[in-house]
């Protein structure tokens, strides 16, 4: 890094302090590495190092073939792990054209949702802890158990569910398991609002998130941002809604937006879509069509050759899979994911300069990066 | 697997009879001379490709055209096509706008050592994503602000994602320094030769 | 002899070991009871409920390889968590648990002294444990805790003026500084300092939390932000010292607090005949069940309430609880003229 | 005859911190002596039964001032070396002033002191170190003194408007 420069100020030479946020440090989720330059307490400018976790998924995609790749990416965003299976799955299906059956749409988009909660869970928990409240991190993590109890009796995993295939579901759901995700969502209602009450209103906490890395709708959509860290600018912008996938066009649901584009709009926003998920996964579960769970697959997996680009709203913004096919082998040609977390990460530098050192650990946790899916 | 020959570039269909491309490519094209060498077709998105020198252009065009306003730069990646020779790289420009809510894939195609103008002067987001595609690719973008690896350590040399990347990686030698190596592999392939 | 030496050397054997008891097992009940607060058990392995965890700690922390980072200055390095434990643990020499009371058929002070100038002693030596924190952040010659000691000096130093101010208020009430006079002056009163004086209890306790480094003012050891804060370098005993004088400081700011505000040893109104029967419980333990609701305050505060950061802290001392400290001070004194 | 034992002991550890102070290299270490140094002049002043000014010593000195010391030390890179050469005969003409100024003066209060012995002071009362001596200083300081200390305190009030002004100069 650059040697610290020395300002003539106004009467005094004062030295900026340079310092490494990371790669190990509590509030960076992960290896990321924040080089700040600091004039006391206030943040000048940031370097954001990344690239610690990367195991080149893109590069090992290409020599695995179709249904292998599902599992790899598991290991990229490994807190909303059944997302990325779908959007894999899912633009694998629009290369090969396949039509895939409405039971298995549906189970999608409860995964999905559930997936959503448990990730928004997660954040929460972190970014809460990254500012000093540790019990709503707890609180957080309690019912993202219970989510992943859901998945464990879905498909056996708690984290890394390889829970796709293309052209539709590796499995049924159990017996009853409707029934117990009717039951979470009521359990989840009341803890979201509990989450409010140690949060929303509480004047420490809206002290340290009004106002810290405000942004407006235009320059986060010119940065790149997307998700909710986006629609806590007042874009209403979501992939769900905008370029349906799964089940998610016969789902009724709004899209919470922020008005400022600050820390604590991108807080509500969240929060809010704890509630509208909830809402998705009760119309989805009631509505469950029967049916079969998978479309016509052929055996051998081998997509004609072309390329797409498909994009899913993960819980972190939009998850896009650009998938290159040459037709001939039995693995893709080219296999590159557009990270939401890589791109909204993108964006800190330009959130934390000017602010104060606690600040920037507010916004790490409040555009919500998971550091495998950053790295790859 | 038998060993087929490598393919030379996607098929990129031109699109049926009964699709027409949107408006905003034909706008596109009337108010930059040259800039839509080809449209195509496939599974549900439109492709255009451009010259790659008039890429800084069509890129401001298509973001400040009323028509196009695709202000948000979701994806911005590469493919290697080695038998291409000198265009062996498809650099894919993946644009939404959110304001219209359509998509666009622009795709131009560079050599391997023929500069690309960045796009990171219309689209701030377009900044890491092509310091990704210089990391894994080499391409070699022009007046990017801040053109350092970015997952690949600084020191890294080759370019992972390329097709003619080994593929069981360069080794721990290779990554410090790749003199030592190669002399390191002569030795050992002079001493089996013994 | 028997009075001059050994009766005061017995008491401070006790209090000391007391304090380190009690220290060691403040620790325990911050555990359990933020588990309680988040639904989960806390420490259950070590004795029954974890009652041992402590010892188990102790023996850990004291086994552990003691660090000195190379380039650290080492002398200072070493006397820095000395420097913070000794005037957290000598403040006790002022604290009075209870009255006089007979013993082994002997009267005997259950306090080691009382100074005339006591309240003030409590201040001016707690003042000095900042060094502690000071020292440890330069001497690690790291960055995260040099900017943790910078925090912790300017917070400590604003802090320090607000609960001094607050303070003085008390000393108008009680008319003098000595502990055990302010606590007889709540007797004769009738009435606990905290209903006459509530303004200066609230911003002593919020001083309070500032100055032992307490949630929500808990930046110069913000684990999310500073990985630690001043003691990021040390381990083993060195470590466990700022942990126990933190803890230290704790109950020093409950008992000062139970004293000058809560009527110290005295049981709920003093001066009501119908409730003698509180007597029966004695006096130190009056004094020790006040003292632990503070405690027990001190760590839900924790448990609920995010953290502030730097330039709000700031803010809050500087602009609102000094100058309230100041108001505070001069109706006091307005009232206290025209009520002479 | 135990107070004197004491007194020259806290005396030479007074003046022993006193010379490290000024004879450290580092400078941390010398402002770490000061405090030493001030904690064993307040234990003089508990000698003296002047526990308020102890205590206030302490509070003050101690535990504020060389506290903000500290922070300058600390903040002030002084481990640079000397950028600019200084003439080193001008820096010994100064000290060699100094100290034969100080060194007269001293002499000119012993020359004195022979020649008018100190009255005998008033023994104090019995009554006095009972309730402490707060209320004394107290009554001392707005009766006979309310003038400098008045002029003391404006003093500090202009100081630290000043020192505001020069910091935030762009109130």
């Amino acid at each position: 890094m650059s040697t610290p420069t020395v300002h003539h100020g106004a009467m005094f030479d004062t030295n900026e302090l340079v310092i490494n946020m990371g790669p190990q440090h509590p509030s960076t989720h992960g290896v990321l590495r924040v080089v700040l330059r600091l004039d006391g307490e206030k943040v000048v400018d940031a370097d954001v190092v990344i690239g610690y976790l990367h195991r080149g998924i893109e590069k090992l995609s290409e020599n695995r073939n179709w249904t292998q790749i599902v599992l790899l990416t598991d290991r990229m965003d490994y807190v909303a792990a059944a997302t990325s299976n779908v959007g894999y799955c899912e633009t694998v299906e629009k290369l090969m054209s396949l039509e895939v059956p409405r039971r298995a749409r549906y189970v999608r988009t409860i995964l999905c949702e559930l997936q959503r909660i448990a990730s928004h869970c997660l954040w929460l928990g972190t970014h809460a802890m990254d500012i000093g409240a540790m019990t709503v991190f707890l609180y957080a993590f309690r019912e993202r158990e219970l989510i992943l109890d859901l998945f464990e009796e879905y498909c056996g995993a708690r984290l890394t569910y390889n829970s796709m295939r293309i052209g539709g579901l590796p499995l049924e759901i159990p017996p009853g398991w409707d029934q117990k995700v009717l039951e979470f969502c009521k359990i989840m209602d009341a803890k979201v609002d509990e989450y409010e009450e140690l949060l929303t209103h509480n004047r420490i906490w809206l002290e340290r998130t009004k106002g810290v890395g405000v942004i407006d709708g235009p320059e986060a959509v010119a940065i790149g941002l997307s998700g909710p860290a986006l629609r806590g600018s007042g874009v209403p912008r979501d992939v769900r809604k905008d370029e349906p996938y799964a089940a998610y066009d016969e789902m009724e649901f709004d899209v919470p937006i922020g008005t400022v584009g600050d820390t604590y709009d991108r807080y509500l926003v969240r929060i809010e879509e704890f509630r509208q998920s909830l809402r998705i996964i009760r119309q989805a579960t009631e509505g469950l069509p029967e049916g079969p769970i998978v479309g016509k697959v052929p055996r051998l997996i081998k997509p004609p050759a072309g390329e797409t680009y498909h994009a899913i709203e993960s819980p972190k913004g939009e998850l896009g899979y650009f998938i290159v096919s040459d037709g001939k082998s039995t693995n893709p040609y080219r296999f590159r994911v557009r990270p939401p977390s890589f791109c909204n990460l993108q964006a800190l530098p330009r959130l934390v300069r000017g602010h104060l050192v606690a600040d920037v650990v507010a916004l790490i946790g409040s555009i919500d990066i998971v550091l495998g899916e950053v790295d790859r | 697997m038998p060993k087929a020959a490598p393919p030379t570039g996607p098929p990129d269909p031109p699109p049926p009879a009964d699709k027409t491309p949107p408006a905003f490519v034909a706008s596109l094209q009337s108010a930059i001379a040259g800039s839509v060498t080809h449209v195509s077709y496939w599974v549900g998105d439109w492709t255009i490709v451009v010259p790659a020198t008039q890429i800084l252009n069509i890129a401001r065009h298509l973001r400040d055209a009323p028509d196009a306003a695709f202000d948000l730069c979701s994806d911005v990646t590469a493919t290697d096509w080695p038998p291409r020779g000198t265009g062996r790289f498809d650099v894919v420009y993946s644009l939404y706008s959110t304001r219209h809510r359509h998509r666009i894939r622009v795709k131009t195609i560079v050599g391997e050592h023929q500069p690309l103008p960045s796009v990171t002067s219309v689209w701030p987001a377009a900044n890491w994503l092509e310091r990704e595609i210089y990391d894994m690719f080499g391409v070699n973008f022009a007046g990017h602000p801040d053109r350092r690896r970015i997952l690949m350590p600084e020191d890294w040399q080759g370019f992972p994602q390329r097709k003619d990347y080994p593929l069981e990686g360069p080794g721990e030698l290779l990554m410090e320094n790749p003199l030592d190596w190669l002399k390191l592999r002569q030795a050992k392939e002079e001493a089996e030769i013994e | 002899m028997v009075d001059t030496f050994l009766v005061p050397l017995l008491k401070i054997v006790i209090v000391l070991n007391a304090t380190l008891v009690s220290v060691t097992y403040m620790v325990l009940l911050e555990r359990k009871v933020i588990a309680w607060a988040q639904s989960r058990l806390g420490p259950m392995r070590v004795g029954p409920y974890g009652i041992l965890q402590p010892v188990a700690d102790a023996v850990k922390l004291m086994i552990k390889e003691d660090i000195t980072p190379v380039r650290a200055d080492k002398w200072v390095f070493t006397a820095a968590p000395i420097i913070a434990m000794v005037p957290a643990l000598i403040v006790y020499a002022v604290i009075p648990f209870g009255p006089e009371v007979s013993l082994f058929g002997r009267q005997v002070t259950l306090y080691i002294t009382d100074i005339n100038v006591g309240l003030l002693y409590v201040v001016s030596v707690a003042s000095v444990g900042v060094y502690g924190i000071i020292l440890a952040g330069y001497a690690s010659n790291s960055k995260y805790p040099l900017l943790a000691s910078l925090r912790a000096s300017a917070q400590l130093i604003s802090y320090e003026v607000a609960v001094t101010l607050t303070l003085v208020s008390v000393i108008l009430v009680a008319g003098s500084l000595s502990m055990v006079s302010i606590v007889r002056a709540q007797e004769s009163a009738g009435v606990w300092f905290a209903f006459v004086q509530p303004v200066a209890f609230v911003i002593f306790f919020i001083g309070g939390l500032a100055e032992t480094n307490r949630a929500p003012f808990d930046l110069p050891e913000a684990e999310q932000e500073l990985t630690g804060g001043f003691h990021t370098e040390y381990s083993g005993m060195r470590f466990a010292l700022f942990f126990l004088a933190e803890y230290a400081n704790m109950i020093v700011v409950s008992s000062v607090a139970t004293t000058l505000f809560f009527g110290g040893w005295l049981r709920p109104f003093p001066n009501v005949e119908a409730l003698a029967f509180l007597d029966l419980i004695p006096s130190w333990a009056w004094f020790l069940l006040k003292s632990f609701v503070f405690l027990y305050i001190f760590i839900w505060v924790r448990a609920t309430l995010p953290r502030y950061r730097y330039d709000q802290l700031m803010r809050l001392g500087w602009k609102v609880l000094i100058p309230l400290a100041i108001l505070n001070l001069v109706v006091t004194g307005i009232v206290k003229v025209i009520l002479l | 005859m135990g107070e004197a034992i004491a007194f020259y002991t806290i005396a030479a550890f007074v003046l022993g911190f006193a010379v490290l102070v000024v004879s450290t290299k580092d400078t941390v270490h010398s402002v770490l002596f000061l405090v030493l140094d001030f904690l064993f002049v307040a234990a003089l002043y508990v000698l003296l039964g002047a526990q308020f000014l102890a205590a206030i010593q302490v509070l003050v000195y101690a535990g504020g001032i060389v506290v903000l010391y500290l922070f300058v030390v600390m903040l002030v890179n002084l481990k640079r070396p000397p950028e600019t050469y200084e003439d080193p005969n001008r820096r010994g003409k100064l000290g060699f002033a100094l100290s034969a100024a100080v060194l007269i003066e001293l002499g000119a209060i012993a020359a004195i002191g022979y020649a008018r012995p100190a009255p005998a002071l008033a023994p104090p009362s019995a009554a006095l170190p009972v309730t402490g001596n707060t209320e004394e200083v107290g009554w001392l300081l707005y009766t006979s003194y309310l003038i400098p200390f008045e002029i003391a305190s404006m003093l500090l009030l202009v100081a630290m408007i000043g020192a505001i002004v020069l910091a935030k100069r762009e109130l």
